[in-house]
C-alpha cells in the first residue's frame, strides 16, 4: 500500500514516511494474525457429526488470560506506536526551526491569496509579492506560514510536503516546511468549504536560489512550468 | 389499578426505583447535559471575553430577584402539593398545583416585561454575543416553564378525579429542575457576570 | 390480533399504526430506516457515477453539478448515521428485543415509545422534504461545520440546512425517548430470576448504548440550537467577526460524534454476541470481561472526541493528549473482539446466512479498527486527515456495523419477527455479493487516500495528481452498483419469506435467550405465561447434557 | 419529610437569594463571585435534597445524574485550552 504515498520532498520527509511504516507494518501483522485465526476458525470448526463443541465461558482469571493477555501486548504495541510518533508531530506542529522567510496564506471561497516577501525579506513592506493561488518558495529554506482565513474553514494541503492545516476564521495558525527538491506540487483544499471546494486549489513552485531571485524580478523562468491557469 | 400493581410485583425482579419517577430521572439526566452544555458554552465564551461585563450591567437585576422568589415559592407550592397527595388530600393539591400555576405563568409575565424593555433599549438577541447567550439561555429555560406548566395542568386534571396521584411527585421533580436550572442561570447572568 | 391481557382484539390501525406495542414500534423503525437507506444508497450510487464519468449525466438521476454533489454526499452520510444506522439497529432491535430478552411485556412507557416512533417520523419527513425546498437540501457536509453552515451565503443553501438542523433534534429527541424506555425497562421489568448478569449481552450493549448516547447528544442540542439562531437570526454564536469561535462547534459536534460510533457499534456487537454463540453452539467466551469492557469502552469514549480535530487549529499539546486516550480506547475494543475469536475456537459453526453476516462483521471491522491507529496517531494523521483514507476507514468500520450487523440480525431474528424462515440459498448469494463488492469498493479508496485525494471535490479530473487514479473511481463505482443490485435478492427474500417462507417453529435456532420462549410471531405481551430465569444465557454444548442448548428459562432437572 | 421541613427550607432558600444579592452588591471580588455561586451550589443542594428527594433516592440515580455532570466537566477542561487560551488567535476576535 505505502507505494501509493506520492513523492516526498519535505525535510522531514523520510522519517515521516518511516512513521508511516513502522505503524503499517506493526498494525498489518495483527491484522493478518488475526485474520488468520479468524479464518482458521471458521473452516477448521464447521459442524460434524459426533463432534461437540467445547464448553468455554472463560469465566476464570486463567481462561480470561487467553484474551487479556494479547489485549494487553496490543496496548504496548499501540503505546510504542503513540511514543515514536509523537516526536514527528511535535517536529512539524510546535518545534519549528527559525525561519528563513515566512509567507502568508489566506484562504477564502474560493482561492489562496498568498503574500510573499519581497527581495527584503519580510512581510508587509512596499514590495510584497501578491499571487493567487500560487506559492513560490526558494529551495531548502525553512519556510514559515501564516495561515489564515477570510470567510469559512479551508485546509491548506500539500501533499507531497505532507503538509495540512486547517485555515480557520479569527486565527492565524503558524505552520513551517523546508521543501528539499525542486519542481511544481498540488496544493488542495482538504476541508469542504462550499461550492466551489472542488476547484480551490494551487501550485506550489519550489524554485532553486537562482530561479527565485529571478521571480522576485519578475522575470521568466524557464526551468519552471508556469502554468497559471490550471488549479 | 391495584390489581395490576399487584400481578406486576410478582411478575418481575423487585423494581429499583418506582418506574415513573426513574423515567423522569432519565429526562432530568438527558435535560442537565442540554442545559449543562449551554451553560459550558457560555462560560467559556464569558471567561475569553471578559468585555462582556459592560452588556452584563444592562440587566435587570430586580426582575431576576422576583423571579427567583416567584420561581423559589412555585417549588415550595409543588412539594406541598406532592405532600397532599401522598396524604390522600386531592383536594388540598390540587389547590396548590393550582398556585404552582399562577406562579409559573407570574414568572412568565415578569420575563415578558422584561425581554420587551430590554428589546426597546436596543439590546435585541443579535446585538452583541453576550446577549445572544442572554436570550438563548433565558429562553430555553421559558419553554421549559411553559412545558411544565402544560404537564402541571395535564396532572392537575387527573388529581380532580382522584387518579395517578403519584404523578404529581413526578411532575414536581420536574418542576424543581426547572427551578435549579434558573438557581444557576440567576447568578450567571444577572450578577456575576458584572465583574 | 388479539390481546392476551385485557382480552379484546385490536382493529387494524391500533394494531400496526398507532401501535403503542414494543414489536411493532421496533418493525416501524426498522422498516423506515431501510427505506432511508434506500435513499442513502441511491444517493451514493449517483455520486459514485459523478466520480468515474465526471460530469456526463447520471441514468436515472441526471447532470450532478458541484451543489447537488455537496448535498448528496451531505445527506448520505447524515441520512445512513442518523436515519438508518441508529433507528435500525438502535431503536428497532432494541425496542423489538430488549423487552422479549428480559422477559418482559412491554417497554415500561408504551406511550413514550409511540411518541417516538411519531416524532421521528416527522423527523424523516423534514429530511427528505429538504430535498425539495428552494436552493436544495443541505450541501455544508455531514458535520455542519460552522462558519460554512452558520450564514446561507457561504453554501448557497437556504431552508435545507435549516430543516437539516429541525430534523436532526427531532431524531435526538426520539431517540432519547426511545433510550428512556429501554434503560427504564432493563432496571424494572426484568422477570423473576432474570438477574442483571444474566441479562444477555445484546441488553448490555443495548443499555450502554443509550447511556452513552444520553450524555453525549446533550451539549449538541444546544449547539444544534446556537447554529440555528446563526442561521436564522443572525447571531454570532460560531462568527469570530462577532466574537464567536467555529472550533466550539466542531468540539461539541465530536463530543457527541465520536461516542455517536459507539451508540452504533454496540448494538451491532450485541447482535453479534446473540448470533455468535447460538450458531457457534458454545458459550460467549468471558461474558463478564465483555462487560466491564463495554463499560470501560463508554467511559473511555467521552475523552478522545477531538483526535478528530488534530488539523483543524486545536493546541497541538492537547492533540497529544487525545492520540493517548484515543489509542488506549482500542483495547477494550480488542478484548471484546478477542472473546469472539475465543468463542470460535473449538467451536461447531453451523454456517447459517445470520452466522455468515455476523463472521463477516469481524473480518470486515477488523480492518476499520486497524487502519483507525494511522488515524489516531497525529503525526500520521497530518497527512491523511480529510483524504479518503478516511472515507475508507470510517465506511469499513460503519458498514459493516450497520449493514453486516444489521442483516445478521434480521436472518437470525426473522423466524421470530414473522413466523417464517428467510431462504438460505438467497442469502447466500445475498451474502456474498455483499461482502465481495463492498471490499471491492473501498480497498481501492484507501489507495486514493494515500495518494492525497481529498475528500468532498466533485470532480477528480480536474486534479492533475489524481488523474492517473481515475480507473480505481471507475472500479469503486462499478462495486456499487453490484453492491445495491446485490440487495435485490435481500428485499424480494423479505418480503417474499415473509409470506412464503417455511413456516418456523417457536425455536428455529435452538437458541437460549427468552425471546425463543414467546410464539412466533409473539402476540400482544409476548408470553402466554410469565417466564421464570434459571441461569445465564449462553449455555450451549454444556458437558453434562445430551442436547447442546440448555434454555434461560428451562426448570433444572431434578438431581437422580 | 413532613410540611414543617419543606417551609423551613424554603425560608433558608430565601434568605440565600438575599445573601447572594448581597454579595452582588459587596463589591466586585473574586471572593464575591466564589460566594454567589457557592450559594447557588447550595440553593441548588437544597432543593435536589430536600424537594426532590435526592436524599432518600437509590445511590444509582445520584451516581447517574453525577455523570452528567461529570460529562460537562470533561467538556469544560477539554475546551479551555482552545476556546478560552486561544491558540493562534487573532487578537480583537
Amino acid at each position: 500500500m505505502l507505494q501509493w504515498l506520492p513523492e516526498n520532498i519535505a525535510s522531514y520527509g523520510a522519517q515521516y514516511d518511516a512513521v508511516f511504516a513502522n505503524i503499517y507494518y506493526i498494525v498489518g501483522a495483527w491484522f493478518l494474525a488475526a485474520e488468520l485465526f479468524l479464518f482458521f476458525c471458521i473452516f477448521a470448526f464447521g459442524r460434524r457429526k459426533g463432534r461437540k463443541a467445547g464448553y468455554l465461558p472463560g469465566h476464570s482469571w486463567k481462561a480470561m488470560s487467553w484474551v487479556l493477555i494479547p489485549a494487553v501486548v496490543i496496548l504496548g504495541f499501540d503505546l510504542a506506536i503513540d511514543h515514536q510518533q509523537v516526536p514527528m508531530w511535535r517536529a512539524i506542529k510546535e518545534k519549528q526551526p527559525p525561519a528563513d522567510q515566512t509567507v502568508t496564506v489566506k484562504g477564502k471561497q474560493f482561492v489562496w491569496d498568498i503574500t510573499h516577501p519581497g527581495a527584503d525579506g519580510k512581510l508587509g513592506t512596499e514590495d510584497d509579492k501578491q499571487t493567487m493561488n500560487q506559492l513560490y518558495v526558494p529551495v531548502d529554506k525553512v519556510i514559515h506560514l501564516n495561515l489564515e482565513a477570510e470567510d469559512v474553514i479551508h485546509s491548506f494541503f500539500i501533499p507531497n510536503l505532507r503538509f495540512k492545516q486547517d485555515v480557520v476564521p479569527g486565527r492565524s495558525i503558524k505552520g513551517w516546511f523546508k521543501a528539499v527538491k525542486t519542481g511544481q506540487y498540488k496544493i488542495s483544499c482538504a476541508e469542504l468549504c462550499g461550492v466551489g471546494h472542488g476547484n480551490m486549489g494551487g501550485w506550489i513552485h519550489v524554485l532553486s536560489e537562482q530561479d527565485y531571485q529571478k521571480w522576485l524580478r519578475g522575470e521568466e523562468i524557464t526551468t519552471s512550468r508556469l502554468d497559471k491557469d490550471s488549479l | 389499578m391495584s390489581t395490576a400493581a399487584t400481578a406486576t410485583l410478582d411478575r418481575y425482579e423487585s423494581p429499583s426505583v418506582a418506574t415513573g419517577r426513574m423515567g423522569m430521572w432519565w429526562v432530568l439526566a438527558s435535560e442537565i447535559v442540554i442545559f449543562g452544555g449551554a451553560v459550558v458554552c457560555y462560560l467559556l465564551y464569558r471567561w475569553h471575553h471578559p468585555e462582556w461585563a459592560e452588556s452584563a450591567v444592562h440587566t435587570n437585576e430586580l426582575i431576576g430577584v422576583i423571579n427567583t422568589v416567584v420561581l423559589l415559592t412555585s417549588s415550595l407550592t409543588i412539594v406541598l402539593a406532592h405532600d397532599a397527595a401522598h396524604h390522600g388530600d386531592a383536594a388540598r393539591a390540587k389547590r396548590l398545583m393550582g398556585f404552582t400555576i399562577l406562579l409559573g405563568l407570574a414568572f412568565l409575565c415578569f420575563k415578558a416585561y422584561e425581554y420587551s424593555h430590554e428589546v426597546a433599549a436596543g439590546f435585541t438577541p443579535v446585538k452583541n454575543l453576550f446577549w445572544s447567550f442572554y436570550y438563548f439561555l433565558t429562553g430555553l429555560h421559558a419553554l421549559h416553564i411553559v412545558a411544565g406548566l402544560i404537564a402541571i395542568a395535564t396532572v392537575m386534571r387527573g388529581v380532580g378525579r382522584r387518579e395517578n396521584m403519584q404523578r404529581v411527585e413526578y411532575v414536581g421533580i420536574y418542576w424543581h429542575f426547572v427551578d435549579v436550572v434558573w438557581i444557576f442561570l440567576f447568578p450567571l447572568l444577572y450578577l456575576a457576570p458584572k465583574f | 390480533m388479539y390481546h392476551m391481557q385485557t382480552g379484546h382484539a385490536v382493529g387494524f390501525w391500533r394494531k400496526y399504526v398507532f401501535s403503542t406495542d414494543h414489536k411493532v414500534i421496533g418493525l416501524q423503525y426498522m422498516i423506515t430506516g431501510l427505506f432511508m437507506a434506500i435513499l442513502g444508497g441511491f444517493l451514493a450510487y449517483a455520486f459514485r457515477m459523478q466520480l468515474a464519468y465526471p460530469n456526463e449525466a447520471v441514468p436515472l438521476f441526471g447532470q450532478v453539478g458541484p451543489d447537488v454533489y455537496n448535498a448528496m454526499v451531505t445527506m448520505h452520510g447524515t441520512i445512513m448515521l442518523f436515519w438508518v444506522a441508529q433507528p435500525i439497529l438502535v431503536s428497532g432491535f432494541g425496542n423489538y428485543l430488549v423487552p422479549l430478552q428480559l422477559g418482559a411485556e412491554d417497554m415500561c412507557f408504551p406511550r413514550l415509545n409511540m411518541l417516538s416512533y411519531w416524532t421521528f417520523l416527522v423527523s424523516t419527513v423534514l429530511l427528505v422534504a429538504s430535498f425539495f425546498v428552494p436552493g436544495g437540501a443541505m450541501g455544508g457536509g455531514w458535520t455542519g461545520y460552522p462558519p460554512l453552515n452558520a450564514r446561507m451565503d457561504y453554501t448557497g443553501v437556504d431552508w435545507g440546512g435549516t430543516l437539516w438542523i429541525l430534523a436532526l433534534a427531532l431524531e435526538f429527541a426520539a431517540a432519547l425517548m426511545s433510550g428512556i424506555n429501554v434503560l427504564s425497562t432493563t432496571l424494572n421489568m426484568r422477570t423473576k430470576g432474570m438477574t442483571l448478569f444474566r441479562m444477555p449481552l445484546f441488553v448490555w450493549m443495548q443499555n450502554a448504548a443509550n447511556l452513552i448516547f444520553m450524555f453525549s447528544v446533550g451539549p449538541l442540542i444546544a449547539g444544534a440550537l446556537m447554529l440555528l439562531a446563526d442561521r436564522t437570526l443572525q447571531t454570532g454564536f460560531f462568527i469570530p467577526a462577532q466574537g464567536g469561535d467555529p472550533l466550539l462547534w466542531q468540539h461539541l459536534f465530536w463530543f457527541f460524534g465520536h461516542p455517536e460510533v459507539y451508540v452504533l457499534l454496540l448494538p451491532a456487537l450485541g447482535i453479534l454476541t446473540e448470533v455468535i454463540p447460538t450458531f457457534a453452539r458454545k458459550p460467549i467466551f468471558g461474558y463478564r470481561m465483555i462487560v466491564y469492557s463495554v463499560v470501560a469502552a463508554g467511559v473511555l469514549s467521552f475523552i478522545v472526541w477531538a483526535h478528530h480535530q488534530f488539523v483543524s487549529g486545536i493546541n497541538p499539546q492537547l492533540a497529544v493528549a487525545f492520540s493517548l486516550t484515543t489509542i488506549m480506547i482500542s483495547v477494550p475494543f480488542a478484548v471484546i473482539i478477542f472473546s469472539f475469536l475465543a468463542t470460535l475456537w473449538r467451536a461447531s459453526i453451523e454456517y447459517k446466512v445470520a452466522m455468515l453476516f455476523a463472521l463477516g462483521m469481524l473480518a470486515e471491522f477488523l480492518i476499520g479498527g486497524v487502519t483507525g491507529i494511522h488515524l489516531a496517531s497525529t503525526s500520521t494523521d497530518i497527512y491523511l486527515h480529510d483524504t479518503y483514507f478516511v472515507v475508507a476507514h470510517f465506511h469499513y468500520t460503519m458498514f459493516p456495523v450497520t449493514f453486516f450487523g444489521m442483516f445478521a440480525g434480521i436472518y437470525y431474528w426473522f423466524p421470530k419477527m414473522f413466523g417464517r424462515k428467510m431462504n438460505e440459498g438467497l442469502g447466500w448469494i445475498h451474502f456474498l455479493v455483499t461482502f465481495v463488492a463492498f471490499n471491492v469498493i473501498f480497498i481501492p479508496l484507501f489507495a486514493f487516500g494515500l495518494a492525497g485525494h481529498q475528500r468532498r471535490i466533485y470532480d477528480p479530473s480536474l486534479w492533475e495528481n489524481l488523474v492517473p487514479y481515475q480507473h480505481l473511481h471507475v472500479i469503486a463505482t462499478a462495486a456499487t452498483i453490484v453492491l445495491l443490485l446485490g440487495q435485490i435478492p435481500f428485499v424480494f427474500n423479505f418480503f417474499w419469506s415473509m409470506k412464503k417462507g417455511r413456516k418456523a417453529e417457536r425455536n428455529p435456532w435452538k437458541s437460549n435467550t427468552l425471546e425463543w420462549d414467546t410464539p412466533s410471531p409473539p402476540g400482544h405481551g409476548n408470553f402466554e405465561a410469565a417466564p421464570v430465569v434459571y441461569r445465564w444465557p449462553y449455555e450451549y454444548s454444556a458437558p453434562d447434557r445430551e442436547e447442546d442448548y440448555r434454555p434461560q428459562w428451562l426448570a433444572p432437572e431434578a438431581k437422580p | 419529610m413532613n410540611r414543617g421541613t419543606y417551609i423551613k427550607i424554603y425560608f433558608v432558600l430565601l434568605a440565600m437569594v438575599g445573601v447572594s444579592v448581597l454579595l452582588g452588591l459587596a463589591g466586585h471580588t473574586r471572593i464575591a463571585v466564589a460566594g454567589i455561586f457557592a450559594t447557588a451550589l447550595f440553593k441548588a443542594s437544597l432543593v435536589l435534597g430536600y424537594y426532590m428527594h435526592l436524599k432518600a433516592e437509590k445511590n444509582w440515580v445520584k451516581w447517574m445524574l453525577g455523570s452528567g455532570v461529570a460529562c460537562l466537566v470533561i467538556l469544560f477542561v477539554g475546551l479551555v485550552p482552545d476556546i478560552v487560551y486561544v491558540y493562534g488567535r487573532i487578537a480583537g476576535n
